[in-house]
């Protein structure tokens, strides 16, 4: 059984070489979806595995899928899936020397997340977030203009930076266990409670670990890489990037919190992820309201959720299943709209919000499933960020975060409010008069994924049974008994 | 005997009562205010004599105009004539299941207020419409004042029921001259002045259109319309100086049925109403019509006086 | 998307633990009414799922559909569902149980629709709006009306309006809120591509309604978090005037009142009525608004009775202001469906009004009056539905005739469109509570709650009372005349005199569908003013605790109020009005005999020969007195321009008045805010300015906080 | 023999990491800068090594010769890959005035020793009382990354930033697992890679290096 934990790994892996050696066939370009469904696959075995209460492990202890792994593993699968095969670009252009690049890339992007999200050890886990950057810096500047290449850099040194100080974080970690007897960074070890770990040092360890995986997920104040780098990325990167990698991040960061929480207990990270949500809030709402660029405006919404999450982190066990239903929905929602902005994008020829006008009257077929999605990030049901946002909020006055949450509330408004009027300012209306227009009804790529992920967040909060055992259980792993 | 058939008796003669002194009253009130200013008037008869003229033209109506120019005068009439039926004037026997609520009495007087409005807007003329929109605004200011003078003298009776309030006054005398029924009559006398169209709202001699509010609204009817709207009018003066005197002056009116009772309660009530007639038409030589922009501050005074009877009643009493 | 896994809610069910918490579901479900009935009534829970398939197959047709169909089929599945919502909502009133249960994936209280009688009363409201909305809407819709979008948010809404009050816990009433939300918000943009302000409206409702929601999702976290537990059985343990249930109770106030349309979270409401289809502002105005009553009768009847005595007088406060400002607003509108949906407020505002009476008096023991307070408020709730959404569906069978929904350029309507003139004349008088329609029975018993609540036994009941009765009296006496005149206005200008253009000129009456919509209306104003008395008993039994000592049905449909000596009979009231009439209308017949009328071209016309239609007084001009009164209030900003004539500055060739009367809570109170907003959205871009240094910095004073903090 | 010298060679190693450092963020020659970063990567190397051998593992020494050629050796090289002549002459003209450079180095070393200590109680062992000097290097890296312009200027900060991490690592606990300090330097040196062709990329597109010229995307 433990086999699966290698198919994540190896499988993109080696359809990345087969799609380098494909190069300039049609072929390669399925290399991103293959990767994705053998991703996709093995998180649906893990989950069915952990469901039946079974923990695989390999490598010696260094790959490990309990319920909360396995339930990342098929987030990142399913979005990635939704991202690449939404983002299948034609037949024709995907013969340039670059596609096959582009799409090894992705193939180990993925690898590196199912990687993060697989590992038992804290380093494991670090140098695969850090492996992300480095597969997805070439995805940034893909397009190799100046703005691309500017993004990339800025993504580039601001993503390891961060990372960097995680790392500094994971060495104090590192270092309270060398004060035990076993000096070790394997999850499973650490988050045992009769470690005798010093508070000093999880404190820092804890706090500086969390600071530098917060720049991967997106809080604020260290977000500022995300926009450039979502707004100059090819749709489907920017949708796995926010899709996935965020989510990832966090999944750090929760680690991280369960190790600490045993340690010093939850004040601490509650302090400090209660102020990241509520800035990455805070600076969502602040640029959202004049916004001028619809792929940044989906990058802000996804520091916006990041932000939410965070919260929800900080509340503890009683948000947690909200939140981690949260990273599948903000997931696929937020893939789609991606791959959906990049074919507006594609089509319109530009990324400006003022210039794309009566998008509804004009392209439907584009502009519907726009819409849709949108209302599902904003949290209308049966989207289930909706349940996500009611459950993170009820269970933050119950554990008296009430004032953090009421203040994230005000913002969500001003952010709803903002995000509404440019939605309605790209796709209501009419065009100015003179232009002549037919109707476009098509798709403009794939139809399938966009509905198969927007299906899927429609339904999935109603799935008591597995999805609610299965959230439970990820949740105990971190150490809630909710 | 039955208090159903003594409270159909009662209400029957009411009816038949009222339609008879309403013109009388209004030409009373109209020759006293001849008699006064000097000039020889036209006889206390001549508002009968109208009526009867108006009945016997053929009405002459506009093209365009619909049928609420027919239905409106008739709807005004019949609100007045509930009036008749309703309010206690010559005994307080009410009917069973409709006793004579002032809330009641109150919207069956708009019914007639709103017919009036709608057949001056039914003409398509300017004229109407002027009447019927400065009309309307006083009515709508009236309303509470009308309506918190109820309250106040709902206070003591521990109803609304106007015959209820009129025998709590006959039992006991002292609430009459109370600060309280002082401030309310006063405010509802306002307000009466205001519904019915007379000085110092309204000038009903008038025949200026830009100062008309009441006549405004009758220029296009003609015939047995106009007969309507004008007979109801009346009615409705006479049966609300009626209520006033009743609630003034509640002895005579009929509280147990009987035959020579009924008789006193009909001198006694046509006297009131016929001698209330006669104080206001004094009353008006020595008024002038306010300006129509003024009226509102008059409405508030009226609004206060009856807003403190209500509170007053509360705190004092 | 209504297609969700329900299922019903069966005994065996909740034992067989269909939840991931078998246990705590189940115990909290024992401790609700559903679970505790002996038997397990599943004709509910039928009644639930079959308004949850219906509307499923509604979307479906909505998007299936040839064009040519799709209102056939939409409006019959849609006037099915809200058929079955009616038998719902009727068999809940009458006391049937059982529910549904909707499966959630996140450990919480299981998700229940199981409405209660007061439940069942408002599933009944608002599907009856539902059938006349659906009927109406089925030859109403064309264009873009009919498009398949709106076609499937119109099920979409009906459901979500429909569930609101079958929630028996908070998550899925905001679950079936939103949804209501979500199905508005999309049938007000059917017309988004023929008028530029539909966007800007989308844009004011989604983001009010959003303000809503939160208020209401805080307001339920902060009882949930103090009671342990979202359903609402649990909510009712929160101590009323304890800080959280204040506070509550404010968040969820607010919440209730912006989709009451209360003042000042109304100011969505004279843009988005306006601009939605007609026959989805009827709804709108009849059906969803009615939700917001309902929530407010969930915080306040429900979830926490016997609050302290300044919940009372806070909502008599709100609901005071806005009946005054919602019918000021609407009587100085020229534009219909402006002024209807201000009225709506004004109605909503008396509706909380005796919803607040009601609270402050039980405060004070007053029950008998309390209770009718009560009633009076539901009654209000239930003609203002029926008189509501039938103005709303005469307003969209004038704009169907005409195109026009600007009463200066209506007039004549009444002999062109003679079923469309009476419903709508009918549902006036409605609304300007005359007898015997519905509006009248409401408000006479809410006056007689007010006047009878000042004292208890002859005793003063307290000196808040004695000071709030009296005010409240004055203000529902004001917004009565002043709807009297509005409708007056509405009604006169609209469908009396001379068309004052060519397109009221030519208009015709609607289809027979229409007509079939709006003359059920009108029955309904009409039925409900008539029989007030066994509505009012059945009423009572939803929120009164001894209904029959508040309400009592007398007569033939008579309303009697045994606790405060006041009876209403109304039909002894056409009886006598008939009565008196006989001679009126005998003499008529004899007098037009002998002589008939003669029909001229101007009678007097104002002694001029050639009086033209635009001489007619108009809706601007007529609300032009009331402009002046209120001046101070309303803030009207005029614009007078007078052309001369080239030859001489004495002459004037035209003169142009303009006069805007616009929603001082927005131009103070919002605009304003928004405007800073902007500003402030303006300036804080430099925080993402582009440099890679700023960027840099921010991270590098991060990381010196938070090496600062855990060295502290 | 080799304890005697012990404190003495751990304190030559953290002094001459601290004293590189601060001299990279006084130079203002990119060729200077490189030159000491090489420096400080061979006296990390030697620190590693001390550690090793002190401690008596062997697993040390060979993480201190893999140290020895990518820091000390293969990064500046890569570094300076482009022809001396042009490196040479590429000046810095810092954000930030080397005065209040330098002060805000002293700041920052003073500061990292009230965190360590804090964190840490320093205790009595040689490395704890040098473990301060890698917290410093990291928030000197840091204040490089943020006052330099041009991009081969904040690699080297990033660079200094990371030694910083490695010399803390070592002197708290020895360093971390093996496996984990592979994973590292492998990362380090891709993200050295990929900035370095960004950086020439950047040269072709921009006509320079300088990172104040990437401003074009911002809100």
């Amino acid at each position: 059984m433990s086999f699966i934990l290698w198919i994540p790994l190896v499988g993109p892996l080696a359809f990345a070489v087969l799609g380098l050696l494909l190069r300039g066939s049609a072929l390669c370009r399925f290399v991103g979806v293959a990767a994705s469904s053998a991703v996709l696959v093995s998180g649906l075995l893990l989950v069915s595995a952990a469901l039946s209460g079974y923990v695989p492990d390999s490598g010696g202890g260094m790959l490990r899928a309990d319920a909360l792994s396995a339930y990342m593993l098929t987030v990142v699968g399913a979005v990635g899936l939704i991202s690449t095969w939404g983002g299948l670009s034609s037949a024709t252009s995907s013969r340039t020397r670059d596609a096959a690049g582009y799409e090894a890339l992705i193939a180990l992007f993925l690898a590196a997340m199912s990687l993060a999200v697989l590992a038992d050890s804290i380093g494991l886990m670090w140098a695969a977030v850090e492996a992300t950057t480095i597969a997805t810096a070439f995805l940034v500047g893909h397009h190799r203009t100046r703005r691309s290449l500017e993004a990339a850099w800025k993504y580039v040194i601001l993503g390891s930076v961060g990372v960097a100080i995680a790392l500094l974080g994971i060495v104090l970690i590192y270092a309270a266990s060398v004060g035990t007897d076993t000096p070790t960074l394997s999850w499973l070890l650490l988050s045992q409670s009769d470690l005798g770990l010093d508070p000093a040092l999880i404190t820092a360890g804890g706090a500086l670990a969390v600071l530098g995986f917060a720049t991967k997920s997106g809080l604020a104040p260290m977000h500022s890489w995300l926009p450039d780098a979502h707004s100059q990325a090819p749709a489907p990167v920017s949708g796995l990037m926010s899709g996935v990698l965020l989510s990832v991040a966090l999944y750090a960061i929760l680690r991280i919190q369960s190790i600490t929480d045993l340690v010093i207990g939850p004040e601490f990270l509650r302090t400090m992820l209660s102020i990241g949500g509520l800035l990455s809030l805070l600076v969502a709402a602040s640029l959202l309201i004049r916004q001028r660029d619809y792929k940044r405006m989906l990058a802000y919404s996804s520091i916006e959720h990041m932000g939410l999450m965070a919260i929800g982190v900080a509340i503890g066990p009683a948000a947690l299943p909200s939140v981690l239903l949260y990273i599948f929905g903000h997931g696929l929602i937020k893939a789609t709209l991606f791959v959906i902005s990049g074919r507006i994008l594609k089509i319109e020829g530009t990324p400006s919000i003022s210039d794309v006008r009566a998008l509804l009257v004009r392209r439907p077929g584009l502009a519907v499933p726009w819409l849709i999605a949108m209302a599902a990030i904003v949290g209308f049901p049966p989207f289930s960020i909706f349940f996500s946002e009611v459950g993170i909020i009820m269970a933050g006055w119950s554990v008296g975060l009430g004032g953090i949450v009421g203040a994230a509330l005000v913002l969500l408004l001003v952010i709803f409010a903002a995000f509404t009027r440019l939605t309605v300012q790209m796709t209501i209306g009419v065009p100015s008069a003179g232009t002549a227009f037919t109707p476009d009804y098509s798709a403009h790529g794939p139809r399938l994924p966009i509905i198969l992920a927007l299906a899927t967040t429609a339904t999935i909060a109603f799935v008591a049974e597995p999805v609610g055992t299965l959230l439970l259980q990820a949740t105990a792993v971190l150490g809630g008994t909710n | 005997m039955n208090t159903a058939l003594s409270s159909i008796i009662i209400a029957s003669v009411q009816v038949v009562l009222f339609v008879f002194l309403a013109p009388l009253l209004m030409g009373l009130i109209r020759q006293v205010r001849a008699t006064i200013e000097g000039r020889a008037g036209a006889g206390i008869w001549q508002p009968w004599r109208d009526v009867r003229k108006l009945l016997a033209k053929n009405p002459v109506r506009a093209e365009g105009s619909s049928w609420m120019l027919r239905a409106g005068p008739v709807a005004l009439m019949v609100s007045s004539l509930l009036l008749c039926v309703l309010l206690p004037l010559v005994g307080t026997i009410p009917f069973p299941s409709i006793p004579s609520d002032l809330f009641v009495i109150v919207s069956v007087m708009l019914i007639g207020v709103v017919a009036l409005a709608l057949v001056g807007l039914d003409g398509g003329t300017a004229f109407g419409g002027m009447g019927s929109s400065r009309h309307m605004t006083v009515a709508a200011l009236v309303e509470p004042t009308l309506l918190l003078s109820v309250y106040a003298l709902s206070i003591p009776a521990g109803t609304s029921t106007i015959s209820a309030i009129v025998e709590t006054r006959l039992l006991s005398p002292e609430v009459i001259i109370s600060p309280v029924s002082v401030l309310a009559l006063v405010a509802l006398s306002i307000a009466i002045m205001a519904e019915t169209a007379r000085l110092p709202i309204d000038n009903p001699g008038t025949h200026l259109e830009l100062t008309m509010l009441h006549e405004a609204m009758t220029l296009e009817a003609s015939g047995r319309d106009l007969a309507w709207l004008e007979v109801g009018s009346w009615l409705k003066l006479a049966a609300l100086l009626g209520l006033v005197s009743n609630l003034v002056v509640p002895w005579g009116i009929v509280t147990d049925f009987s035959a020579l009772g009924l008789l006193i309660g009909v001198v006694t009530i046509a006297v009131k109403v016929l001698v209330l007639g006669v104080l206001l038409s004094v009353g008006e030589i020595f008024l002038a019509k306010v300006r129509l922009f003024q009226v509102p501050e008059l409405l508030a005074g009226s609004f206060a006086l009856a807003f403190l009877a209500v509170t007053a009643s509360y705190l004092v009493a | 998307m209504t297609a969700i896994g329900a299922e019903l809610l069966l005994q065996t069910e909740i034992g067989a633990g269909l939840l991931p918490q078998t246990a705590i579901g189940a115990e909290l479900l024992l401790q609700t009414e559903i679970g505790a009935g002996l038997l397990p009534q599943t004709a509910i829970g039928a009644g639930l799922l079959l308004q949850l398939g219906l509307g499923a197959l509604a979307v479906v047709s909505g998007l299936m559909a040839a064009p040519s169909l799709r209102s056939r089929a939409g409006g019959i599945l849609c006037t099915l569902l809200a058929v079955t919502g009616l038998a719902t909502g009727l068999g809940a009133l009458l006391g049937a149980t059982g529910g549904l249960l909707i499966p959630i994936a996140l450990p919480m209280d299981p998700l229940v629709l199981a409405p209660d009688r007061l439940g069942g009363l408002f599933m009944l409201v608002v599907s009856g709006v539902g059938i006349l909305v659906s009927l109406y809407s089925m030859s109403s819709t064309r264009g873009a009306d009919a498009s398949r979008t709106a076609w499937v948010a119109m099920p979409v809404f009906l459901v979500g309006m429909q569930l609101v009050p079958a929630a028996t816990d908070s998550v899925s009433f905001l679950l079936a809120w939103e949804i209501m939300t979500l199905g508005s918000t999309v049938l007000l943009l059917a017309d988004h591509a023929s008028r530029a302000t539909v966007a800007s409206a989308s844009i004011w409702y989604s983001a009010m309604s959003q303000l809503s929601f939160f208020f209401i999702l805080a307001g339920f976290a902060v009882l949930a978090a103090a009671s342990g537990g979202t359903s609402f059985t649990s909510l009712q343990a929160v101590e009323p005037g304890s800080w959280p249930a204040n506070l509550a109770f404010v968040l969820l106030l607010l919440g209730f009142g912006g989709k009451a349309e209360l003042v000042p979270l109304h100011v969505w409401v004279p843009r988005v009525l306006p601009e939605a289809p007609s026959h989805v502002s009827a709804a709108m105005s009849g059906a969803m608004v009615k939700i917001g009553v309902y929530g407010g009768l969930l915080v306040c009847v429900r979830l926490l009775p016997d609050g302290p005595p300044w919940w009372g007088i806070a909502i008599m406060l709100v609901g005071g202001v806005s009946a005054l400002y919602g019918i000021l607003q609407a009587s100085v509108s020229s534009d219909l469906k402006v002024l209807l949906a201000y009225s709506t407020t004004e109605n909503m505002g008396l509706v909380f009004l005796g919803l607040g009476a009601s609270m402050l008096l039980r405060g004070f023991d007053a029950t008998a009056a309390a209770d009718a307070a009560l009633v009076a408020a539901l009654l209000l709730t239930i003609s203002h539905a029926a008189f509501k959404s039938t103005l709303f569906l005469g307003a969209g069978a004038i704009i169907h005739a005409t195109g026009e929904r600007n009463l200066d350029r209506l007039g004549g309507l009444g002999a062109r469109m003679p079923v469309t003139a009476a419903a709508f004349g009918i549902a006036s008088l409605g609304a300007a509570a005359i007898p015997i329609t519905s509006g009248f029975v409401a408000e006479w018993m809410l006056l007689q709650s007010l006047i009878h609540g000042g004292r208890l036994d002859g005793a003063v009941v307290s000196v808040a009372a004695s000071v709030a009765m009296p005010l409240a009296v004055a203000v529902i006496a004001l917004t009565a005349g002043l709807a009297l005149l509005t409708f007056v206005k509405a009604y006169g200008i609209a469908f009396l005199a001379r068309p004052r253009s060519a397109a009221a000129a030519d208009a015709r009456e609607v289809p027979r569908l229409m007509q079939l919509a709006l003359a059920l209306g009108a029955l309904f104003v009409l039925a409900l003013g008539l029989l007030p008395g066994p509505i009012a008993a059945l009423v009572a039994h939803t929120v009164s605790s001894n209904p029959t000592t508040a309400v009592q049905s007398v007569g033939l449909g008579g309303v009697s109020l045994p606790g405060i000596g006041a009876v209403l009979d109304p039909i002894m009231l056409v009886v006598l009005s008939a009565l008196v009439a006989i001679p009126v209308i005998v003499s008529i017949i004899v007098s037009a005999r002998r002589h008939p009328h003669r029909t001229v071209d101007l009678p007097w016309g104002g002694g001029g020969s050639r009086a033209r239609p635009r001489m007619q007084y108009t809706a601007t001009s007529y609300a032009e007195p009331l402009v002046r009164v209120f001046d101070d209030v309303l803030k009207p900003s005029r614009d007078v321009q007078v052309t001369h004539v080239a030859e001489s500055r004495y002459l004037v060739e035209r003169v142009r008045v303009e006069q805007r009367v616009s929603d001082i809570f927005e131009t103070r109170l919002y605009r304003p805010v928004l405007n800073l907003l902007q500003r402030y959205g303006i300036v804080v871009r430099h925080l993402a300015n582009g440099s890679i240094h700023r960027y840099l910095s921010y991270s590098f004073v991060a990381l010196l906080i938070v090496l600062i903090v855990v060295s502290l | 023999m080799f304890e005697a010298f012990y404190p003495q060679l751990i304190g030559l190693c953290t002094g001459s990491l601290l004293l590189t450092s601060a001299l990279m963020v006084w130079r203002h020659s990119l060729l200077a800068s490189i030159r000491l970063l090489a420096l400080q990567g061979m006296a990390l190397a030697a620190l590693v090594a001390v550690i090793g051998i002190a401690e008596g593992e062997p697993e040390l020494v060979l993480v201190s010769l893999l140290i020895f050629s990518v820091k000390g050796v293969g990064l500046p090289w890569v570094l300076a890959h482009q022809s001396k002549a042009a490196v040479k002459q590429i000046q810095e003209s810092p954000r930030l005035n080397p005065t209040a450079a330098l002060l805000a180095v002293t700041l920052l070393t003073i500061l990292s020793y009230v965190v360590v200590s804090r964190v840490f109680g320093l205790g009595d062992s040689v490395t704890g009382h040098a473990a301060p000097i890698g917290l410093a290097m990291v928030l000197i890296g840091f204040l490089l990354l943020i006052s330099r312009r041009r991009a081969r200027s904040q690699l080297i900060g990033f660079l200094m930033l990371d030694n910083g991490i490695a010399t803390l690592a070592f002197l708290t606990s020895g360093g971390v697992p093996i496996l984990l300090e592979f994973a590292v330097s492998l990362d380090v040196l891709l993200v050295v890679l990929i900035l370095h062709v960004f950086a020439g990329r950047m040269r072709t597109k921009f006509g320079g290096t300088a990172v104040d010229q990437l401003r074009e995307l911002h809100d």
